[in-house]
């Protein structure tokens, strides 16, 4: 008991060891649980932004059990930056395709010119494409907005 | 339907929305706020709309508390108000 | 400062209160904001989509222009906060 | 009596959410604290969201998730369904405030970096002074 009120006292407070073993592996169900709420939207309440909102939630989660530093060591700044800007040129990019490839702007039944399927199929696959732009760039910026207001802009200690 | 719950959650929704703006301490209006975004998610989801109930409780009670108690952590706790 | 506050509330507050004399009741099915178009996007988005959760339907099809700006302001919401809050590390 | 009754029951919802738009409101124009005023302004943005859903409410109807078989071999009768399209606008409505929350927030870590406090008087001094 002395040993351990003795090893406690050198750690900073609010660190534990239960809580970081068990946020290690509870992470990676809840990437996955988002990633299944992005894919799942089309059947069950869920979609872009909540599915982003949840995998952004997991590494802000990594950032309060552990601290700033382990959260980037897991998803560096660059490729934040990176998924962010795919996520809107995603959306973007498949409204202009449809475009180009002669329908109306965001009209996915044109993109049956590149690959051949029914109108419909290709309706319910355009929207899937573009709830994971939405959720890529919804995570990006959650964990952005969070990394920047714990740390006050000097990405060196957090919350 | 139960009415007496949807009335019972909605008043404490009132309750809590007093309590964020008349309490002192800024983390705890914090914290308050996120059980008033989770009583709220409650009465969405009584209403029918689980996608919004859904959003508000990973968004509102989730997220937004995590950035107020942050910019809290970074300037200062206390209010005169 | 606080007076004239809870006037300018108690003032609004009884403007909107009289406005919801004209409300439909809670929960019709026949309120105007049910009949219009809620009703061509309800019987028509699981033929023309095939996506049995009709938010999603219509987000990202019927509506994807307000979805494609509202991805561009979170986006912009990210830069906002980096561009008023990062120092240089220097 | 009986006709206002029927009026309480059919409206009292809409009243409670003049209540707290009015909460909201209140916070918005009347605390010093910035941090006050930007929780009443979430509090005013979730009272409009909640009136919003609310006229999407059909008595007795079930939720906006159909079954896909059956909608495609008899169609779907719209009155047994809930409005989909405030949620769909609400959706956005929730995402969006959570963007302007954190930018507000970010404002207010450099107000409090620059002056020192996040009370509205204080601050109003510093500059004029």
């Amino acid at each position: 008991m002395k040993l351990l009120q003795e090893r406690a006292k050198g750690r900073p407070a609010g660190d534990s060891l239960i809580i970081r073993t068990s946020v290690r592996l509870l992470v990676p169900f809840i990437q996955l649980y988002g990633l299944y709420v992005i894919v799942h939207g089309h059947y069950s309440p869920g979609g872009g932004f909540q599915g982003g909102v949840v995998l952004g939630a997991s590494f802000i989660l990594l950032a309060l059990a552990y601290d700033l530093k382990t959260s980037l060591r897991y998803m560096s700044e660059g490729a934040n930056v990176l998924l962010g800007n795919a996520g809107v040129l995603i959306f973007i990019g498949i409204a202009v395709l449809c475009a180009l490839l002669g329908g109306l702007f965001l009209d996915y039944a044109a993109l049956a010119r590149l690959i051949p399927m029914a109108a419909e199929e290709w309706r319910s696959f355009g929207i899937f494409l573009v709830e994971l732009g939405v959720g890529l760039t919804v995570m990006s910026s959650m964990v952005s907005l969070f990394w920047d207001l714990a740390s006050g802009g000097d990405m060196e200690e957090g919350l | 339907m139960i009415w007496q719950l949807d009335q019972f959650v909605l008043l404490l929704v009132v309750i809590c929305a007093v309590a964020v703006i008349t309490v002192r301490d800024l983390l705890s209006a914090a914290v308050i706020f996120g059980v008033y975004s989770f009583l709220m998610c409650l009465l969405w989801a009584k209403m029918g709309a689980v996608d919004v109930a859904f959003t508000e409780a990973t968004v509102g009670a989730g997220i937004s508390t995590v950035l107020f108690i942050a910019a809290i952590f970074r300037t200062t706790r206390r209010s005169k108000d | 400062m606080k007076t004239f506050a809870l006037l300018a509330t108690l003032a609004t507050g009884i403007l909107l209160l009289y406005g919801t004399r004209d409300f439909a009741p809670w929960g019709d099915p026949a309120s105007p904001a049910s009949s219009h178009v809620s009703r061509v996007y309800i019987e028509r988005a699981v033929e023309e989509t095939h996506v049995p959760n009709l938010v999603s339907a219509i987000l990202g099809d019927y509506r994807s222009y307000d979805t494609m700006f509202e991805t561009v302001v979170i986006y912009c919401a990210g830069l906002a906060v980096v561009s008023v809050l990062r120092r240089n590390r220097s | 009596m009986q006709q206002l009754l029927t009026e309480i029951v059919a409206k009292y919802n809409y009243w409670l959410y003049v209540v707290l738009m009015m909460i909201g409101f209140y916070a918005m124009i009347g605390k010093r604290n910035l941090v006050k005023k930007l929780l009443g302004m979430n509090i005013f943005q979730t009272a409009i969201i909640l009136f919003y859903v609310s006229i999407g409410v059909k008595r007795g109807a079930n939720i906006p998730i159909v079954d896909k078989h059956a909608a495609l071999s008899h169609g779907i009768d719209a009155a047994q369904v809930i409005n989909p399209l405030p949620h769909v606008l609400m959706l956005t409505a929730i995402v969006v405030s959570v963007s302007v929350t954190g930018v507000a927030l970010a404002i207010l870590v450099r107000i409090h970096r620059e002056y020192g406090t996040l009370e509205e008087d204080e601050i109003l001094e510093k500059i004029s002074s």
